[in-house]
């Protein structure tokens, strides 16, 4: 697909509310690696994600993917972009697979129960979401990396709404997705199966 | 066409140094041009052969009144400016005018209201541009309004950009309807201002306070956006020597 | 997520909230019905005066529905998530309005009848006022659109909303009702319609492209 | 001078407190305008200087 599939943080000048989060930060990640931010509550972990996934823009700074700058060709980063941030993105009036057949048009039924079923929801296809707990929500928007083939992934806190069997499923989940040759951006307070490519980025002001 | 000007002064130290040079300037030729203007018209002037003395009151309202649109129509543009090209001055500009350019609907409808009592008999008449004007100052509300509810600073300067380009591209619009509405409701009583062919004795006291009016809202802009500068840049080296070497 | 799949969504969502679009037409009609009680509910003041009471209704209805059209999105994070799709935000904005309009407009056309016993329309002007709702009403919601993009972080921003679109709706409320007045009269009212259908492309293109720009500044 | 004396001039034909009310109100909305947009520069450098000294000393 891409031969360079690396994407390269410099100089990146983040401000919120009157503080400075991070100035000239940089860092890189390619293929086969996962990334795991780290840094107190309020360091602006999910700032950091927001602005890779282009819901924020930053005050200075450049963010190359696959050889290019996202400013201005921010389309290839978004056809191979999957972002789960702090809300799920799940739409209360619909049922669990209606909420996955709408972030996954091309994917069979079939495949939704599946993935459903991966993240521990087999019984809950057709249970309208607002019915479910707000972990199980959670649940149904993980399903997704399930069903995706985009290469990388930008995951905000996906452990906390799963138990240690759950967690255990995602990380395996995650390691085929390395093996792929895919790329994960995540944020955690869990401590990860030491098996997984690790790549810790430090964020402080 | 040299544009350097125009890119220095999105770059807020260079605004800053430029406007600490030009705002006294800006306003006190401003207030002279305004006094001169406002005695001549108020002493001097000869009164009007159908309205009497009452007309004088147009030395404030129609420079208020031109005063409100063209302020709102920098609004727009710059928010254009703001949106397309992201200059740093541009949401500065539409903070500091807007509630300037409130004022001055406020005094040309008060103006206006006062001037129609003797004039028609009536404090408030559907007027076109009475109704103009007084649909201008609700559109200023309406970004100051939006201007005050948003916290977040970056949300605040995109939210106020697009209300001030969505309202540029409907003024005319909004103007044309509510003349055509009046038209339609009102045909062929007189208005206040719309009259053939002023006196050179009548039109050269306005001429000056309106050139005035420009002169000291320019001033007194300058210093609202100076102001708002220095909240937004308080970070920058040039602003802490600006302001430790300030007197004040 | 494609742009077809976004479209069914919308679809679906409107059918499972069924209760949104009864309540503007309920809300419509009481607006309607405030003017015989509360000024007069003669034939000589209702008749010239219905064109402007229908379409203050309309108006203060579209607002109404439009404020809250992307509120929930917000709040469970699918308006991020449509911001980081890679589809052309515009183009959402445009389908998702497309499907809000059908939903809020073609049930008001079905009671235009019954509101036409209520305030005295002959059955010629009905028709004039099928066509300004059908002209007219695509700027409602357009303009609309933008306030509620710019809007939708705010707990409270219905009345914020009023107040920064009202003032751009007066000129479809002048032509439409001109039109119903001129055509009530025995006048050619085709010049209204025309601006107003010109009102209605000025905004086609502009106010997507606004709203999604407000849209990217509001989720953060 | 278009008044023959300064009572004609404050009485304006019948007009006078009509147009003295005007100018009277726009010179105190205009010299508002005047004092807060000053006053909003003179506090803001004002508040800039303490802050600045204040973190010169910490």
């Amino acid at each position: 697909m891409h031969p360079n599939l690396e994407l390269s943080i410099s100089g990146l000048f983040i401000e919120r509310a009157d503080r400075v989060l991070c100035d000239n930060f940089s860092c890189q990640v390619s293929a086969g690696e996962i990334a795991r931010i780290m840094g107190e509550n309020g360091a602006g972990k999910s700032t950091l994600l927001k602005i890779i996934a282009g819901v924020l823009q930053p005050l200075e700074g450049k963010i190359m993917f696959a050889g290019e700058d996202i400013s201005y060709h921010r389309d290839i980063l978004q056809k191979e972009l999957l972002y789960l941030g702090h809300h799920a993105g799940i739409k209360a009036v619909f049922s669990a697979a209606e909420n996955l057949s709408w972030y996954c048009p091309t994917k069979s039924k079939d495949a939704i129960e599946e993935a459903l079923t991966e993240v521990g929801l087999g019984g809950y296809l057709d249970t309208p979401a607002h019915q479910l707990s707000a972990g199980q929500q959670r649940r149904i928007a993980l399903a997704r990396l399930w069903l995706t083939d985009k290469k990388v992934w930008l995951l905000d806190e996906p452990f906390t709404a799963l138990d240690v069997k759950g967690v255990a499923v995602l990380e395996q989940r995650l390691k085929q997705h390395l093996d792929k040759g895919g790329m994960i951006i995540l944020t955690t307070h869990q401590s990860l199966d030491d098996s997984l490519n690790i790549k810790e980025i430090k964020l402080t002001s | 066409m040299n544009w350097i000007w125009f890119h220095k002064l999105g770059s807020p130290k260079w605004f800053f140094q430029w406007a600490n040079k030009w705002s006294k300037f800006a306003f006190f030729i401003g207030v002279l041009l305004l006094t001169i203007g406002v005695v001549w018209g108020l002493g001097f002037a000869p009164a009007d052969y159908q309205q009497g003395n009452s007309f004088r009151i147009i030395y404030i309202h129609v420079p208020t009144a031109i005063l409100a649109q063209s302020c709102y129509l920098g609004l727009g543009v710059a928010g254009i400016v703001s949106l397309v090209w992201r200059m740093k001055m541009a949401p500065v500009f539409i903070k500091a005018v807007a509630p300037l350019g409130a004022v001055m609907a406020l005094i040309a409808l008060i103006s206006g209201a006062i001037w129609g009592k003797p004039t028609w008999g009536a404090w408030w008449v559907w007027d076109a541009r009475l109704t103009s004007v007084l649909i201008l100052f609700l559109l200023y509300m309406g970004v100051i309004a939006i201007q005050n509810s948003l916290d977040d600073m970056q949300l605040a300067d995109k939210a106020v950009a697009v209300i001030s380009v969505v309202g540029l591209i409907n003024l005319p619009i909004i103007k044309y309807s509510v003349e055509w509405w009046n038209t339609l409701h009102q045909p062929a009583t007189f208005t206040i201002t719309a009259k053939p062919a002023m006196p050179m004795e009548m039109w050269l006291p306005l001429l000056l306070s309106t050139l005035g009016m420009y002169g000291f809202i320019a001033g007194v802009a300058m210093w609202r956006m100076q102001a708002e500068v220095l909240v937004r840049e308080h970070r920058a080296n040039w602003v802490k020597k600006e302001v430790l070497d300030n007197g004040i | 997520m494609t742009y077809s799949s976004f479209f069914y969504s919308e679809i679906l969502a409107v059918f499972r909230r069924k209760q949104d679009v009864v309540n503007a037409l309920v809300f419509f009609l009481l607006v309607i019905t405030l003017f015989p009680l509360g000024v007069s509910p003669s034939k000589e003041f209702l008749q010239p005066a219905a064109g402007g009471i229908i379409w203050c209704a309309v108006a203060l209805a579209v607002l109404m529905s439009v404020e809250g059209m992307f509120k929930e999105d917000f709040n469970d994070g699918s308006l991020e998530q449509l911001v980081v799709s890679g589809l052309y935000l515009p183009i959402l904005v445009l389908l998702k309005l497309l499907v809000q309009w059908v939903s809020v407009i073609i049930p008001l056309l079905v009671l235009t009848p019954i509101l036409s016993q209520m305030l005295f329309i002959n059955w010629e002007i009905l028709w004039v006022l099928v066509l300004t709702l059908l002209i007219g009403s695509p700027a409602l919601f357009l303009i609309g659109t933008i306030g509620a993009a710019l809007t939708v972080s705010l707990r409270r921003g219905a009345v914020l909303m009023l107040l920064i679109i009202l003032p751009f709706y007066l000129p479809v409320i002048i032509f439409s009702t001109g039109a119903i007045a001129a055509a009530q009269v025995g006048q050619p009212y085709n010049g209204q319609l025309a601006i107003l259908a010109a009102i209605s492309l000025i905004t086609l293109t502009l106010s997507p492209i606004m709203a999604a720009v407000s849209i990217k500044a509001s989720v953060n | 001078m278009a008044f023959e004396s300064l009572n004609e001039f404050l009485s304006m034909g019948t007009h006078g407190p009509f147009v003295w009310s005007v100018y009277g109100i726009s010179l105190v909305l205009l010299f508002g305008c005047y004092f807060s947009s000053m006053k909003a520069k003179k506090d803001q450098i004002k508040r800039l200087k303490q802050r600045y000294l204040r973190e010169q000393k910490s």
